[in-house]
């Protein structure tokens, strides 16, 4: 028995962290949200380079064969850098891949994947709760319809979109009667975008035999991942409280000696630490296989969504007026969490799954 | 207890609907940009004419010269509200200069300066704040020392909102360096135009500059140009602070969004479903309906303190803690109930009414934070609202 | 316009806790709660003294001809001294009476009232949810079935009781086919019992014509005084532990002055002055006979259980160890507290009744 | 990571199972009241020849003898709680007194207290805690002046559990007044039965005497009745506090919990709807479920520190605050679960598992301000986790 990270795991977080230290600091994420592309292209091939697409890539497809939890602590710093490069859309098409294609899709797109010939979007908004009629129709001619809040379609060489009975296609970009159409979010560090399609052609996967199955199974791996991404950006407020209140002076003390203050780091501490176990958790049991891997996905990604809008909410203000302005940039964590809240099922939503899956609804 | 109007109130809320009906028209629009649009001097002045803006101001400075009727402005601002009509201009001049100087300015102040600031033609701004002093108010250290009948002002100031468009500033800054921290103030009044004065404007998290920073750089203002005595600018100052903590947290603002959410939940539905026919989402509704009608009692409860010219004690004290809160969480369920939807900022067709309920959850946050933080309001109500001890000093700076 | 109390209203709570505060000190409640019968009955004559039980009764029938409001402040007193002498009984029968019988009944019941010859208890219960299969059939000879958490029947004269239909009978204490049983709670102030009727003989209340209303109307009083009993438990104690943490001390300081106490205090009173100030805004429509008043019992009563647990619990962590003791008596107002939470609808029913009363559900 | 267990310890599983297969009916059941029932004691003997209890204390002091193994113990602890068999003593002298005497008593103290107490022959009660201290646990003012040989005890201790049924007590008492307050403070044994100790039951909320004060006029105890020299006792008892801490908070005991309200809400139902058909109600349960749960990989995370002989650090410091908040909210939605129904106690028909929920959610306040208030469990994460600064000491005493 052992829960914690193995060293391998370790050397992966540290190399990201560092890598993304020196890739993204604060002043090129700024510059991305204010729309320079040639940055966030400088940091996604930054990213490309250290194999961050290849994680959920079994070696025999020339990936790096790790699994669910490596690919969650990737996500981990991704988030505590705010980390403007797509690859979120990319690793949730890995696992649906590997859960609803079969085995000559999977050579075929894992290996691109790992080659870096294909980089995915995510059209798959309406399978957690379809907002403003959006929808996708799989016909014989094509998929017709239209996605909201697909994930990174902007940068994506494919898009792999899930059609209202739960099957999944991969269409490419530039298809015929594909729109692509931006959708701005407080979150300018992600793209979002509205996904149309007009008999648009499609590769249906072809992969296991109940519908449904493998886009489950693919919202699961992200929601574990968009959980590690607002525990890493939650892990971030708190440190720059922390740091904050430490210097920060009022009375003629550091504000980190009044009790109210520390208490409030505390609190922040208390909801993190317990919360990045569950993260753990969620991502092991998708690794294994176990049957309530979907569930751990749902508790992990609705505790994070509450807890990540506590600490938002308290490291801002924490920092008082600082934390208010752009000057420290404190909110594009906040917004982050803010977007991850929502994103694949907001926390009521979720937990509904959750009680679904376990035979209480 | 009764909630009813008397008869004359009623005949004023008639008197309002039909001035209303009669001249609304004439009112400013959104489109209508700019402090000093035409539009908008035009109504402040036909508002002042018929007692509906600076109603209490006497007629030689440039008010309506009426009687304070607490009743009265609250119907003025609920009917203004129900047609959607701009009740005339606000800005800190408005609220926070020309209440001072009414009660402790000198005649020539008074009269030079509350006209032009009451017709709008004289924008203020106000330099309370500093980048160092944070919820420590009184710990300012924008110096002005005397020379040859000037204050030589050094400095900055932070949060000021309006510095880009104002004419003037209110001003703090330290004149006594060797006195205890709140005696060595004093509050002068000077033209933004003055020679030295760089106004940056300062981003915030809602992507807007509603604030600016103010640095002062040798700037020479005559010795003439103070409200009060030297070294009393904390009191002058704090004579209308008080005034505006008192009017973050308007338990009316929180009901026209629990209305709005309301709306929002009939509308918006996730895979079919409508918001408001998911029982969870409804029941976050309800137990906000409560902590929204409990304010607005509260709110009555102050008013009618107000009326009586007593103070409101515990129920005023609690209004900023709790009114900023509420907003919030208010702001976070409009948020949530529009899924995804509620992420949407700054234009799309998707876009719901233009992002406002992502602007006011972080504009709110950024007012628990300002006007005094959450915890210095928790500080307040229980050293003045339960008698609770201060804090002991420290026998030594901590930590430093 | 004037939300406040009269001078009269102040009157009547001056008097009324002046007269608790001789009548019902923390002795006398622990011997009431240790089962002294007698003590109780010499509090509950001291309350008919003042005239608490004639403040709903009209004055054509002899009574106070007072309102709701008046009725929620005696409550609020009740509550603020855990006062265990019954009194919310005969309040809610004399609110249905008035609602739900014809003029006959009302000179004869209401004059009872006043006159202290009638002592109500309420088995209605099963109005805002039946517990373990509980309910009251009326048919042609009489009642039958069970009520659980009747208030007050061990010592009223009579129980007004609501069939499944939601129509209200009377019936006298030991009409035939009763049975009454108690129900021990936490509360040890407050007596309920489980009422059992075998076709026992009951007088049905006459006035009206829609099933059911007086019933509602006879909960939504119920509902506006269990929030003012609340009111009252909580603002004592955070009067307590303000008093506590200005005696204790601890490292050479009284426990007042750490910040951590002070936010604590602090955010008590933030919740229970608007609370207050719903209290009185529910009984005030009440009286009025707004359309909205159910809606407004329904907010004071669910809001009220949710900030009084919170102060229940706040205040007993500012009393530290003493507040979990015996020793201070504190746990009787957590326990009131506790039940009240309880009483007529748990928060969440009662909120389900408040979107129900505007559409919403 | 890797949550599965190696060969030895599935085979150790299997020992388990087998042993509680065949002796489990020999375990005392609820019935078999008192400390020192014949049955209990049987039991113990059995339990520690077998290795289940007492198991890695040396056989010399009437252990077992065996190796720590963290996973073993884990294993015991999750197979007699599936078996609902009871894994025999606790109480402070066995999880307090043993411990720290293994580390820091004389030989002649390891052999003298330790084998009754293993087998629970010899009841310990503790005295840390007196009235005044509260918080502050090393302001305490218990005295013990040295004469003739004896140090003579003077003051009172509360919160002092099964001081009635206690044979010993370990006991801080101020040696050293003049010292600093941590370093005056000494560590005994002794008797219960020593003349001049009174013991009163302490009655708390839950209506149950959990706990006692004690009482000591003139105790005389001999000077060598001394864990650690003298002036040292603040650290002999800090080795098994931190321990107790680590305790309070099991998630394990959270999730037996939840899985119990999972019964309970299927079970219950109010006006013919189950709760668990309530969404209200699940959404509650739901929320809660992701705290335990989170909870539990806390505690693997620590457990898997404590295998590797590391500090869990921040995971570890945290355990208390969040673990006992957690179990007084799951107590307080097994009570809005059972509606009015879970506000009984005591007795009656209707009674739910003997009113249980009601006792622990009263009891699980006590343990939130008890062993360290949730007040100071925030300041020692902030300080020790976080390594923010202690705060300043007051300048001269607050408001006495």
């Amino acid at each position: 028995m052992e829960f914690a990270l193995s060293e391998d795991q370790r050397l992966l977080q540290d190399s990201l962290a560092g890598t993304l230290a020196s890739l993204c600091p604060l002043d090129e994420v700024r510059k991305v949200a204010d729309g320079d592309r040639q940055t966030r292209d400088a940091i996604a091939r930054g990213l490309n380079e250290l194999g961050i697409h290849q994680i959920l890539v079994p070696e025999t497809h020339g990936g790096l064969g790790l699994g669910l939890l490596e690919a969650a602590l990737a996500q981990e710093a991704l988030g505590a850098a705010v980390s403007p490069a797509p690859c979120l859309g990319t690793a949730m098409a890995a696992a649906a891949i590997r859960a609803g294609a079969d085995d000559a899709q999977k050579a075929d797109w894992l290996g691109r994947i790992a080659a870096g010939e294909a980089r995915f979007a995510i059209a798959a908004a309406e399978r957690t709760g379809a907002r403003a009629g959006a929808g996708i129709a799989a016909g014989p001619s094509g998929l017709t319809g239209k996605s909201l809040f697909a994930i990174e379609a902007d940068t994506a060489t494919h898009i792999l979109a899930a059609d209202d009975e739960g099957g999944l296609h991969i269409v490419e970009a530039g298809a015929a009667g594909l729109g692509v159409q931006a959708m701005r979010t407080i979150d300018r560090t992600r793209v979002f975008s509205e996904v149309s399609f007009d008999n648009t052609p499609r590769e249906t996967l072809a992969g296991g035999n109940r519908p449904g199955r493998a886009s489950a199974a693919m919202i699961a791996v992200g929601r574990v991942l968009v959980a590690a991404d607002t525990l890493g950006a939650a892990q971030a407020m708190l440190d720059k409280a922390v740091t904050y209140a430490g210097e920060r002076k009022q009375f003629n003390r550091v504000i980190a000696s009044f009790q109210a203050v520390k208490h409030m780091c505390a609190e922040m501490a208390g909801e993190i630490e317990p919360a990045r176990g569950l993260v753990w958790l969620a991502a092991h049991a998708g690794d294994e296989g176990q049957d309530d891997s979907e569930l751990f996905a749902c508790l992990a990604k609705s505790h994070l969504a509450e807890i990540g809008t506590f600490v938002a909410r308290t490291a801002t203000e924490v920092h008082g007026g600082m934390g208010f302005t752009d000057l420290m940039g404190l909110h594009y964590w906040f917004k982050r969490i803010g977007v991850n809240r929502q994103l694949l099922g907001g926390p009521e939503r979720v937990r509904e799954d959750a009680a679904r899956l376990q035979g209480w609804a | 207890m009764d909630l009813s109007l008397s008869q004359e109130h009623e005949e004023f809320r008639k008197e309002v609907r039909a001035f209303l009906d009669r001249y609304g028209h004439e009112a400013p629009g959104p489109e209508d940009h700019g402090l000093k649009h035409p539009s908008r001097l035009a109504w402040q002045k036909t508002l002042i004419e018929n007692g509906y803006a600076a109603r209490t101001i006497p007629r030689e400075y440039g008010g309506y010269g009426g009687e304070p009727d607490i009743l009265k402005s609250r119907i003025i601002a609920e009917e203004f509200a129900r047609a959607g009509v701009s009740t005339g201009l606000s800005g800190q001049g408005i609220s926070m200069l020309v209440p001072t100087l009414l009660e402790l300015g000198t005649e020539a102040q008074k009269q030079a300066y509350i006209p032009p600031t009451l017709s709008g033609e004289m924008i203020w701004c106000q330099g309370y704040s500093e980048p160092g002093a944070g919820s420590d108010l009184a710990s300012l250290k924008t110096s002005a020392v005397v020379e040859e009948g000037h204050f030589v002002i050094n400095g900055s100031k932070i949060w000021t909102s309006t510095a880009k468009q104002a004419d003037m500033i209110f001003c703090l800054v330290r004149t006594e360096p060797d006195a205890p921290k709140h005696e060595g103030i004093s509050y002068l009044l000077f033209s933004m135009d003055t020679p030295g004065i760089e106004v940056r404007p300062l981003v915030d998290m809602t992507e807007t500059a509603n604030f600016n920073e103010v640095f002062f750089t040798d700037v020479r203002v005559p010795v003439d140009q103070i409200v009060g005595r030297r070294g009393e600018g904390w009191r002058v100052a704090n004579a209308t602070l008080t005034h505006e903590r008192g009017m973050l947290g308007d338990p009316n603002a929180a009901y026209a969004r629990l209305m709005s959410i309301v709306d929002i939940m009939h509308e918006e539905s996730a895979g079919g479903e409508r918001i408001i026919d998911n029982p969870v989402m409804r029941d976050r509704l309800v137990r906000l309906q409560a902590r929204v009608t409990a304010m607005q009692a509260n709110g009555l409860r102050n008013t009618t303190a107000r009326l009586k010219g007593e103070s409101p004690g515990l129920s005023g004290l609690i209004v900023k803690l709790m009114g900023c809160d509420l907003n919030h969480d208010l702001a976070g369920l409009a948020i949530d109930a529009m899924g995804e939807l509620g992420t949407l900022y700054g234009e799309g067709q998707y876009l719901r009414e233009a992002g406002s309920w992502q602007s006011r959850y972080m504009y709110d946050l950024g007012l628990i934070i300002g006007g005094g933080t959450a915890q210095i309001q928790k500080n307040i109500i229980a050293e003045r609202g339960l008698a609770m001890p201060r804090e002991p000093k420290p026998a030594r700076p901590a930590n430093s």
